[in-house]
């Protein structure tokens, strides 16, 4: 839902907003609310938009990506704003609305019920709180490095630790168009693993959109310049033919003790 | 390789066991037991765990076995935590905010959900909560639900369980318990539990906990603590 | 005011002591007990304290009480550790390491991705990581990469996907969108140079036919990675 860009300014001087509650740059007012470190719903968007739309009227001939980007993120803030002004989104409730305990005008009732649920967690964690463990420290020496039960959160935590550590690596951005294009490789390298050879019109075959066509030639071109697939021209078919390039990956030997070492 | 040796029977299995229970750091359960002691079988290390906690369960012991999150756990018998904190001095804390309960409680009975359901639900943004309670562990993210936008799914992990001294999510009363001011077919049923990446699903999801008193008394007995707490 | 109303006596005392000795951070002392029960001597209490070790110190309990630093301690059976120890890593087995779960994350986010190139963004070598990884089916080779060393190229498997509750790439999180979700930091990273899809794979700079040249600091890094390559 917000995979807006976020901070995308031009080489332009971006706008500077300028409110009671906050004057800078107005991609850290979009970071700051995001952040919650200020309420959406006591920010005066009409003024937002008239300072947006005042800044644009000056830099439409200079740069259009800037004043898209200027758009997106003042689209963003009214579109949080409405959201949390407005009842919930029909859209994101579509499992939940067969329930009718969730149907709009149940929500006092609702509210209720879900106090009462909290409470009952309350107090069992109010016994749990007199059970004592054995201290963390008791059996270290058998203990090993703990493992990870990785969920998500864990995954992108871990990958956003590494992104910290190397500083600001633009290259190391996470974008959601890379990760589309990486999707698209895999299913192409999945069906060269399949099919051995693929013709090139087949590829495109199915492909509804025109996103999905150049995600998918994007997709070839790497696989081609990484060379894990060579494409020729074949007369006989009357196309291009891309085939898998022949030998078969093998894992390296593991190296012992490696683990331990990270 | 795996297994040490020489595997232990009778009366060095149970010691085994014993302390297991004592070392494991998430509850000790049958499938970890199964993993060690593949030649044993399933039925006789449940008993003997089964064992372990009657045998625990007496007044007269400091500790007890309590089965939570689908495992069993050491701990010290509820009615002696007064002392054991006089000793540390300070209260095992580990108390979630009212914010944090609602929405633990949500995610409970609704889970999969997603964040503006969670929203709908308790009417504010659960962002920063939510945050909060991944980083506790005591929620996941399971995924993404297939519908426009894809939000991000959330379930409860086996922390949660642990903290609130549940062994699965049917442990948690139904919501009509605490609603009659709802209409019939209103309720919210407890959700199926959803398990770990990498765990083997709950092996012993239709026993309840023991009942050995640990719930009854205790509200009482907080409310003491809190007169007395010096911290 | 730290002692609670009614000291306790008896079997009761005893179970407040096992309790303590169980819960202590530090090894429980003598000093600690007619701290808390003042009225029991300290006599009675050290031979409540020896009568625990000796109830403990039978063959058939998988614990045991140590006199160790002039306290009382509760550990397991020192003949018991090479269980526990294999208790933790049946259980690790099952789990990935926070080295494995940092290699998983660059190869999801960054494949089709090599050793070296791994090895430049997580600092160390990567090789017996990804093999655990392999093992577990998280991570697969997708094909050897054409250049100098001829490195494998890693990539994620379905198996990947299922565990994450993903139905494909496309649905991972960016740290745009996970942003609310984040400590700041990285998600106010300014986009200070409009890079292509590729720019990330464009470390291959001896090759004349890829013409994406949009990283020019890619091209030492990678040589000096492949000549440090242990293929």
């Amino acid at each position: 839902m917000s995979g807006e860009p976020l901070a995308k300014v031009g080489d332009d001087t971006p706008l500077s907003v300028r409110l009671a509650m906050f004057e800078g740059p107005l991609d850290m007012l979009l970071h700051l609310v995001r952040t919650g470190g200020i309420d959406v719903s006591t920010l005066p968007l009409t003024e937002v938009a008239r300072q947006c739309d005042e800044y644009l009227a000056l830099l439409r001939e200079i740069s259009l990506e800037s004043a898209g980007d200027h758009l997106v993120m003042t689209a963003t803030l009214v579109h949080m704003k409405s959201r949390s002004l407005l009842p919930p989104d029909p859209a994101g409730m579509e499992g939940l609305e067969e329930d009718p305990a969730l149907e709009p005008g149940r929500g006092t009732q609702h509210m209720l019920v879900v106090r009462k649920a909290a409470e009952q967690l309350q107090e069992r964690e109010a016994v749990m709180e007199l059970l004592y463990s054995r201290p963390p420290d008791r059996v270290q020496e058998f203990a090993g490095e703990q493992g990870i039960d990785a969920d998500l959160y864990a995954l992108l935590n871990a990958f956003q630790a590494i992104l910290r550590r190397l500083g600001s690596d633009p290259a190391a951005r996470v974008t959601r168009e890379r990760i589309t294009l990486v999707d698209r490789i895999s299913w192409l390298m999945d069906l060269l693993t399949r099919e051995r050879r693929v013709g090139f019109r087949a590829l495109f075959e199915e492909m509804g959109d025109r996103m999905s066509c150049i995600l998918t030639f994007l997709a070839l071109l790497e696989v081609i310049r990484l060379r894990l697939a060579r494409a020729y021209v074949s007369h006989h078919h009357e196309d291009i033919l891309i085939v898998l390039a022949e030998e078969p990956p093998v894992p390296p030997a593991p190296a012992s003790g490696e683990q331990a070492d990270a | 390789m795996r297994e040490p040796a020489i595997a232990p029977d009778g009366a060095r299995l149970r010691a085994v066991v014993e302390a297991l229970v004592f070392a494991a750091e998430e509850p000790l359960t049958v499938a970890d037991l199964v993993d060690l002691f593949p030649g044993v079988g399933e039925p006789a290390l449940l008993a003997m765990l089964d064992d372990l906690v009657e045998e625990y369960a007496s007044p007269d012991r400091g500790l007890q076995i309590l089965r939570v999150a689908g495992g069993y756990r050491m701990t010290t018998r509820a009615d002696l935590g007064e002392w054991v904190r006089a000793l540390f001095r300070s209260r095992n804390r580990r108390r979630l905010s009212a914010a944090a309960l609602e929405t633990l409680a949500i995610v409970a009975y609704r889970q999969p959900i997603t964040t503006p359901e969670i929203q709908s639900l308790r009417g504010t943004d659960p962002a920063g909560v939510l945050q909060n309670l991944l980083d506790k562990k005591l929620l996941r993210v399971l995924g993404r639900k297939k519908v426009v936008g894809k939000p991000l799914l959330y379930g409860t992990t086996p922390e949660f369980l642990a903290h609130f001294g549940l062994n699965s999510l049917a442990d948690l009363p139904s919501l009509e318990e605490f609603g009659a001011l709802l209409p019939p077919g209103a309720v919210m049923e407890p959700a199926a539990q959803a398990t770990g990446p990498f765990e083997e699903s709950g092996e012993d999801g239709g026993e309840t906990e023991d009942g050995d008193g640990t719930t009854t008394d205790g509200t009482d007995e907080t409310e003491n603590l809190e007169d007395g707490d010096d911290s």
